[in-house]
């Protein structure tokens, strides 16, 4: 086969891999140690581990951009050197990141054209795309390939990595989180025609993936890490969630959601939307809202698709977009000026809080300093900072939320994203809480981390608060919500009490079909 | 007496020849900058290594008496200034801001120190193609009399712009510049190629220096270039990063610079300074009017971190 | 799997602290930028020895004058001083917008402007009023100018979306236009014949000189608005809101800070610091406004700050370090017969060198006290 | 006072009598082939005679800068006679040091020393390069045929208007109809402006070119790629256009620098207001270029004769500005010295331009 041509799907035959003792430090941090996992040709292995147990530095290895320690990589049974991505790229393996890696401003042509290990110096165009017609015929997923990738939906942008990994003709695959961005149907549909080529011997795939669901229903066996140590391995149809829990963390109990409170009938509305119009970030499809009311001690989740209108939403919220219409706190007009945020109890959550909620450069403790640097002991405002009062209330928050950081001192940038948000919820979760708005705030956790953001949540909506929750994760709005409302073009759409939820009937609103 | 002077006529007339006169240097310049900032590195420094490439072009045409081998000398140091701003911006927490601006002050000395013994000589000029042959008046001959580079500076535009979505290394800069892990992923080396593509702006820099000191104005000394090459840096942005874009800034920039001396040759006198802040006012003029705080400057590679 | 590093973040927090832990903490932070600035001289210094070598010349010569003629005498420390000035408060409108991540280079045009503001407000008052309103008038004048000039760029950047670099750099060109067409037109004093200017303000009008030493009061207040500059920012709940818009203006929006007019309020302030600059140049050395006052302070301070690190203290050693090079570029052109040009290659390899440096920070383990404890 | 106790402070003390260490700065580079290297000429000159040391700087911007230039040479190089030469560093940063030092004597280019007004230890000195001009505009005015000729000018201060009209009044005095357009660039030093400006000149008609800039280089060589006759300035451009050159206005500051620095060896007082044109030796004419027909040849001679007789008027009434006012009466005339001149103010009758 020549590189770059479009691989017959028929011809490849599966790679299998695999690590012997392989050991990675950083300075005198062991991210790994001795970990020796196979995955077979033609299997879907998936991998288990909690924040930070080295998962991604394992396959990091395994691609290239690490250089373990010590140990060694095993393709099809003989032992290779790999020194770049390129060289395993060479070898067939391919990977799909956790966070995105395709190029924002090109198309999704462009991305998948310049990927090839063997591009042309001048690109027909014509060629190209007509060969890029009859590989997406291939594909379940239907993708625009002449939009530039920053106009994609994250969904749509998961599915293109995919897609790219495939068009590249790897014939193993790692997938990190490959369905956190994905609806259910969606996700499964993915993932059923990966296994599908698994099983037909087409491809080896090795997923991380924080969703013991997908584990069960797709992965044939499965190895779990612990902090840096391969933990244990073996068949997933012999090992229950609990078993795989309790390779993943041990004998620790799990924070568990309070009983929900029931929401009183007369609970005062705290957060109004009434009539909101803005335009998107293209400028082409405004999103509007007609009315949208969240009450005092109850959860409304806001289901869909990403891209239909949420990140607007809750920029308007947070007012980092201006709009029509009237967004009302406690029935006054609310314009999240500092002084209304701080008079109401507003807090704001929004996803990826390393990019939307930090300072990167700043430390963790004037990070965790943003909401009461300006707040006097006596409640007024200060014109001086107390840095002393800022560190402890910092070393404070960093106990009680378990925030895993080197030092109060370190960039918050050098956190793992786990801790970020963890760090960002100490910061937003302390005090009272009368308005909470959240965006997808556990991306990309393991479930005890989860658990436990979901579990603080849970107790500010016990503790009166009215919490908004954009996500994208239908399981966790199921679990979570009183009310769900689906978000669809930038409308609401459809609106359910969760006890009297179906899913189908929500996946169906999600995807348009209203 | 009017049968000799074109009158009125003279400020447009003007204006088109200085739009194709003094914008050459704008145009390579803000072409090669375009190159470098496309791959996300901003190299501030351009305006020291025009003005090395002019005293390096003015020197060599000298020695040589070839005005080209004077170009592709100019070619030669601006593409190691270049890789020295390049290769210092590879090592992690160095600003490619603040290097730039050193390297400007050491691309000034160094010119100004190495082109003493140049100022006097007279140089082979480059040689212009007379479109204007038809015209029996002089001033639309001169006009029309272009000079090669201005005409390469088009076309290299134009090829860019192309090359931007047809070329396999068109394609890499710009993957370089809107994310470096994006490019990690693939196997490029991102500080290898913002180092050749600083290389590139370089060399395009000093063409356009090479063309200030042995076309127009044509002479070497201290005072040759008159900020083009950090003004050209700005185009850039002005112009979105698009090739195209660039060349018609350099234009209207060039343009607009003309009007001040051909208002005062046609009469209108008064508050001569105003006329000639024409190009500042009108660029910031419709930079005003096409920027909008909502939507983010389109088209500005991810990477850059001017526009972050 | 927290317990364990509870456990270990409060080790490293109050566990091994001793009683001289804190201090040597924070000896070793402050030192690193320090040491990797001398280091980068010395580096500095012998490349261009190398390259005074090349051209046939003596480097210990050389550095002989740059120590006699930045500071080796008196006198030449007070040339490095007088020179460095300007410099203080021209980096400063260049440092204080970068700390909310803007890129302002024109600081040149709220210099210009500001001294034609001051000298302009001056004459209708000199001879009523006396001396030291004259000058507080003229200050707020001149700072009331500079903060509008540049408090137009931050507005355009956050209200029209408009780049800041270079909508900056073009106010300049603007402003030195305007200054311009104002001493040669409506402003200008018909008796300043071959040097257009306005017309002078009379000898006791002038700022003097600090008692003791030919430095006029411009250094003290370029000093004490570094240090005010850096109080602000560090200490004070405006410059922690700046530095969190800096770091993330996102970040900053949703905690309903006024990111707007944070960078107007920044740029402003900066812009004020400029056109004290300028005023200060015409009540301390050109006693009117005149073409001169577009020496090219506002480009140089790019660079002082730059160096500076936007740090408002570090700009002050900064600028005495450009004020010696430059003061002994003149020794160095007299005594061995060297271009004026010498001075730049000196400045520039001098300036790469130490900014490259920056790639040192935080890579050597006695200055990271973050390393200290692993080891410990 | 401290310094001129300590002179020679760091250098070798010389032992001669008449030892003197000079010191001249410039505003710009010493070789732009203009006004800084006509006067690093003249400082060259000086170079030469015994017992005098002369320390250069260049570059140095009228600010604070220049009166730590002059210190600097007065402390540490032990120079007792200082040339300052751009007009900016007169007033304050001269005047200002002159009172601190009054032991240095101080002699500016271009300033106007005033008895009672300024201090006895500086002085200023100057040309009469109008004169220079005045011949440049005879030989203009032979040239044109579109009788329209061009100026470049940096800024429209008084020595600059005295330029222009003296070079207008030169070709008028070969045909009245010719016009003198002129474009100020508003800097001394703007390569692409004043190839602009020459380039707009020369659209409008204008056939022969000068100007008053620092490095008059680039015009001399856009002019006569053009195809324009020059008429230099500064200094000998002839080698840059051998064919289209006529003739330069030149300072001839080696003259000068060498009657100050003989006269301060010897004791002697220096004039405090010296001045002189091309009679005296301060300025001198490029020789004629071989585009220079006979007739012009001889009325060329024949007014630079007059001129060196003495007594000869550029500005002889009646001179009407280009506004029409009467500048200079009938009858009135102004020699070369007069005071009027240095404070010109108006554009003559047929200069295209204004004054501000
Ligand atoms: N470049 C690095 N430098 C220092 N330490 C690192 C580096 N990369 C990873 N680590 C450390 O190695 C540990 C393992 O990280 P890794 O990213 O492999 O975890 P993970 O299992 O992928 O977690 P997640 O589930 O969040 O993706 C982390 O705790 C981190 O502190
Ligand atoms: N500059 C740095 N210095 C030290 N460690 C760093 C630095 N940058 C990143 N790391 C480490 O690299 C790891 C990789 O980050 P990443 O966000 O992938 O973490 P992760 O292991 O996936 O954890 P999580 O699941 O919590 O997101 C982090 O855990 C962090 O500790
Ligand atoms: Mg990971
Ligand atoms: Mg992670």
């Amino acid at each position: 086969m020549i590189i770059g041509e479009i691989p017959a799907p028929k011809s490849i035959p599966a790679v299998g891999i695999e690590t012997v003792e392989m050991t990675m430090r950083f300075g005198s941090f062991t991210a790994l140690d001795q970990v020796s996992i196979k995955v077979p040709a033609g299997t879907f292995h998936a991998l288990l581990g909690e924040n930070g147990a080295g998962k991604s530095t394992l396959v990091k290895c395994i691609m290239g951009f690490y250089h373990p320690t010590s140990g060694q990589l095993q393709v099809d049974g003989r032992e290779v050197a790999i020194a770049s991505p390129r060289d395993a790229a060479a070898h067939g393996l391919g990977m799909v990141y956790q966070h995105f890696t395709l190029v924002p401003s090109l198309t999704g042509a462009e991305n998948l054209v310049i990927s090839r290990a063997r591009v042309p110096a001048i690109i027909n165009w014509s060629k190209e795309k007509k060969r890029l017609c009859a590989f997406m015929q291939t594909m379940p997923f239907d993708i625009p390939l002449d939009r530039p990738v920053s106009e994609l939906a994250a969904g749509e942008k998961q599915k293109l990595e995919i897609i790219k990994q495939l068009y590249l003709g790897r014939r193993f695959l790692v997938l990190d989180e490959p369905t956190s961005v994905l609806t259910p149907a969606e996700a499964d549909d993915m993932l059923g025609l990966v296994r599908g080529m698994t099983e037909r011997g087409e491809l080896t795939v090795l997923m991380i993936s924080h969703k013991f669901h997908e584990v069960t229903k797709f992965a044939g066996a499965v190895s779990v890490l612990r902090r840096g140590r391969l933990s244990g391995t073996g068949r997933v149809s012999e090992l229950s969630t609990a078993d795989m829990a309790g390779m993943m963390i041990g004998d620790v109990k799990l924070a568990e959601l309070d009983t929900r409170l029931p929401v009183s009938p007369d609970a005062a509305p705290v957060l109004a939307v009434k009539k909101v119009k803005a335009p998107d970030r293209t400028g082409l499809k405004p999103i509007e809202i007609d009315e949208l009311v969240v009450r005092s001690g109850e959860i409304v989740g806001i289901a869909g698709i990403s891209g239909n209108g949420q990140k607007e939403l809750s920029e308007v919220l947070a007012g980092q977009r201006t709009a029509e219409g009237a967004v009302i706190v406690k029935g006054k007009p609310y314009g999240a000026t500092r002084p209304e945020t701080r008079a109401n109890n507003v807090r704001f959550i929004p996803e990826e809080p390393l990019n939307n909620a930090c300072a990167q450069k700043m430390t963790v403790t004037e990070n965790l300093a943003f909401r009461t640097f300006d707040l006097a002991k006596d409640g007024s405002d200060a014109i001086w900072l107390d840095a002393r009062g800022m560190k402890k209330r910092a070393t404070a928050l960093i106990t009680d939320f378990k925030v895993k950081t080197a030092s109060p001192a370190s960039p918050i940038a050098a956190l793992s994203g786990g801790n970020v948000q963890r760090a960002v919820l100490a910061r937003e979760l302390s005090g009272d809480v009368d308005l909470l708005i959240v965006s997808n705030p556990c991306f990309g956790l393991d479930f005890s981390a989860v658990a436990e953001i979901r579990a603080r949540i849970m107790k500010a909506r016990n503790a009166g608060a009215a919490v908004l929750l954009m996500s994208e994760d239908l399981d966790e709005l199921m679990e979570m919500s009183d009310r769900i409302i689906v978000m669809s073009d930038g409308k609401l759409v459809y609106e359910t009490p969760t006890r009297d939820a179906d899913v189908a009937v929500i996946g169906a609103h999600m995807a348009g079909h209203h | 007496m009017e049968a000799t002077g074109i009158g009125v006529w003279g400020v447009p007339l003007a204006i088109f020849a200085g739009a194709i006169r003094v914008s050459t240097p704008f145009i390579f310049v803000s072409l090669g900058e375009a190159i470098t900032e496309r791959t996300g590195r901003i190299n501030l420094g351009l305006e020291g290594t025009l003005v090395f490439g002019a005293m390096t072009a003015y020197a060599v045409a000298v020695m040589t008496l070839s005005p080209w081998l004077g170009v592709l000398a100019a070619m030669a140091v601006g593409a190691c200034f270049g890789l020295t701003h390049g290769f210092i911006c590879k090592f992690r927490k160095v600003n490619d801001i603040a290097i730039g601006i050193a390297m400007m002050q050491f691309g000034l000395g160094l010119a100004f120190f190495l082109g003493k013994p140049f100022i006097q000589p007279a140089a082979p000029k480059l040689p212009a193609i007379a479109f204007g042959a038809w015209s029996d008046l002089p001033p639309i001959q001169a006009v029309l009399n272009i000079n090669v580079l201005f005409l390469i500076g088009a076309a290299l535009a134009l090829f860019l712009w192309w090359a931007f979505r047809n070329t396999r290394v068109g394609l890499i800069l710009r993957v370089v510049g809107d994310s470096s892990d994006a490019a990690r992923a693939m196997g490029l080396n991102p500080d290898t190629v913002r180092l050749l593509a600083t290389a590139a702006g370089g060399a395009l820099a000093a063409i356009g220096g090479a063309y200030l000191s042995l076309y127009y104005p044509g002479s070497w000394n201290e005072g040759i270039s008159s900020g083009q090459g950090l003004m050209a840096v700005a185009l850039v942005i002005f112009a979105r990063w698009n090739p195209i874009g660039c060349f018609l800034a350099a234009l209207l920039f060039g343009g607009a610079g003309a009007l001040g001396p051909a208002l005062q040759s046609v009469g209108v006198t008064k508050g001569y300074y105003l006329f000639y802040a024409a190009p500042y006012v009108l660029t910031l003029v419709i930079m005003i009017a096409t920027s909008s705080p909502t939507r983010s400057l389109a088209g500005a590679p991810g990477a850059l971190s001017i526009t972050k | 799997m927290t317990l364990e590093a509870n456990s270990h973040t409060l080790a490293t927090l109050d566990g091994r602290v001793g009683s001289l832990r804190p201090f040597l903490e924070w000896l070793a932070r402050r030192a690193e930028p320090l040491a990797i600035t001398l280091f980068a001289i010395f580096v500095g210094l012998a490349l261009f020895s190398l390259f005074i070598a090349l051209i046939g010349r003596s480097p210990i010569q050389l550095f002989e004058l740059i120590y006699a003629g930045g500071f080796g005498t008196w006198f030449s420390v007070q040339n490095s001083l007088s020179r460095a000035a300007p410099l203080l408060l021209t980096a400063l409108c260049v440092a204080l917008p970068a700390r909310l991540g803007l890129v302002v280079i024109g600081a040149e045009g709220a210099v210009v402007l500001g001294g034609v503001a001051g000298a302009a407000i001056a004459l209708p008052l000199v001879g009523d009023a006396p001396a030291p309103l004259v000058w507080l008038i003229m200050a707020l004048a001149g700072m009331l100018v500079g903060a509008v000039w540049f408090g137009f760029a931050g507005f355009l950047r956050h209200y029209r979306g408009v780049n800041e670099t270079i909508a900056s750099l073009l106010l300049a060109y603007i402003a030195i236009a305007v200054m311009n067409h104002l001493i040669e037109g409506p402003l200008r004093d018909p008796a300043s014949l071959n040097k257009p200017s306005t017309a002078p303000l009379p000898p006791d009008y002038m700022l003097g000189s600090i008692p003791g030493t030919d430095l006029h009061w411009g250094l003290v207040v370029g000093v004490m608005a570094c240090i005010l500059s850096w109080v602000l920012i560090e200490a004070t709940s405006f410059g922690f809101a700046a530095r969190i818009a800096g770091g993330n203006v996102r970040a900053a929006q949703i905690q309903g800070l006024p990111v707007g007019r944070l960078i107007v309020g920044f740029t402003a302030l900066a812009g004020a610091f400029g056109g004290l600059a300028g005023m200060i140049e015409v009540a301390a050395v050109q006693g009117s406004a005149n073409a001169s006052l577009a020496a090219g302070y506002g480009y140089t301070g790019i660079l002082v700050a730059f160096l500076a690190r936007h740090n408002p203290l570090a700009i002050i050693p900064v600028a005495v370090l450009l004020g010696g090079i430059d003061a002994s570029g003149g020794l160095i052109q007299r005594r061995m017969g060297l271009p004026d040009a010498t001075v730049l290659v000196l400045q520039g390899t001098l300036f790469v060198v130490i900014l490259f440096c920056e790639t040192f920070y935080g890579r050597f383990k006695i200055f990271n006290p973050d390393l200290w404890k692993r080891s410990a | 006072a401290v310094a001129s106790l300590a002179p020679g402070l760091l250098l070798s003390p010389a032992a001669a009598q008449s030892a003197l260490t000079v010191g001249f700065i410039y505003v710009g580079p010493k070789d732009d082939y203009g006004y800084n290297q006509a006067h690093a000429e003249g400082a060259a000159a000086i170079k030469a005679l015994p017992g005098v040391t002369v320390v250069e700087e260049e570059n140095v911007p009228e600010t604070v800068d220049v009166q730590k230039t002059m210190e600097s040479m007065i402390n540490l190089d032990g120079a007792t006679l200082l040339f300052p030469t751009s007009f900016g560093y007169f007033d304050p940063h001269m005047l200002e040091l002159a009172k601190k030092y009054p032991g240095i004597q101080f002699r500016h280019c271009g300033g106007l020393w005033q008895e009672g007004k300024h201090p006895g230890n500086t002085g200023s000195y100057f040309g009469y390069i109008g004169q220079g001009q005045y011949l440049n505009g005879i030989a203009a005015g032979y040239a044109t045929r579109s009788k329209k000729i061009g100026f470049v000018a940096a800024k429209p201060i008084p020595q600059v208007l005295q330029n222009i009209n003296s070079f207008l009044l030169g070709a008028r005095s070969v045909d009245p109809a010719i016009t003198c357009q002129v474009i100020f660039t508003g800097e001394w030093s703007l390569a692409v402006k004043e190839a602009e400006a020459t380039n707009a000149l020369i659209d409008q008609g204008a056939d022969v070119v000068t100007c008053h800039v620092d490095s008059p280089k680039v015009v001399v060589e856009t002019g006569a790629g053009r195809g324009a006759f020059i008429c230099g300035y500064h200094a000998n451009q002839s080698p840059l256009a051998p064919e289209k050159y006529l003739t330069g206005a030149e300072w001839a500051w080696g003259n000068v620098y060498t009657d100050f620095v003989t006269k301060a060896q010897a004791g002697q007082k220096l004039g405090n207001f010296v001045r002189g044109g091309l009679k005296e030796g301060f300025v001198k004419m490029s020789p004629l270029g071989t585009a220079v027909t006979e007739e012009a040849r001889k009325k060329f001679e024949a007014t630079l004769a007059a001129i060196m007789a003495g007594g000869f008027s550029v500005f002889k009434g009646s001179i009407r500005d280009n506004k029409g006012n009467v500048v200079v009466a009938v009858g009135q005339s102004f020699a070369e010295n007069a005071i009027e001149l240095e404070s010109m103010d108006y554009l003559v009758e047929g200069v295209v331009g204004s004054t501000a």
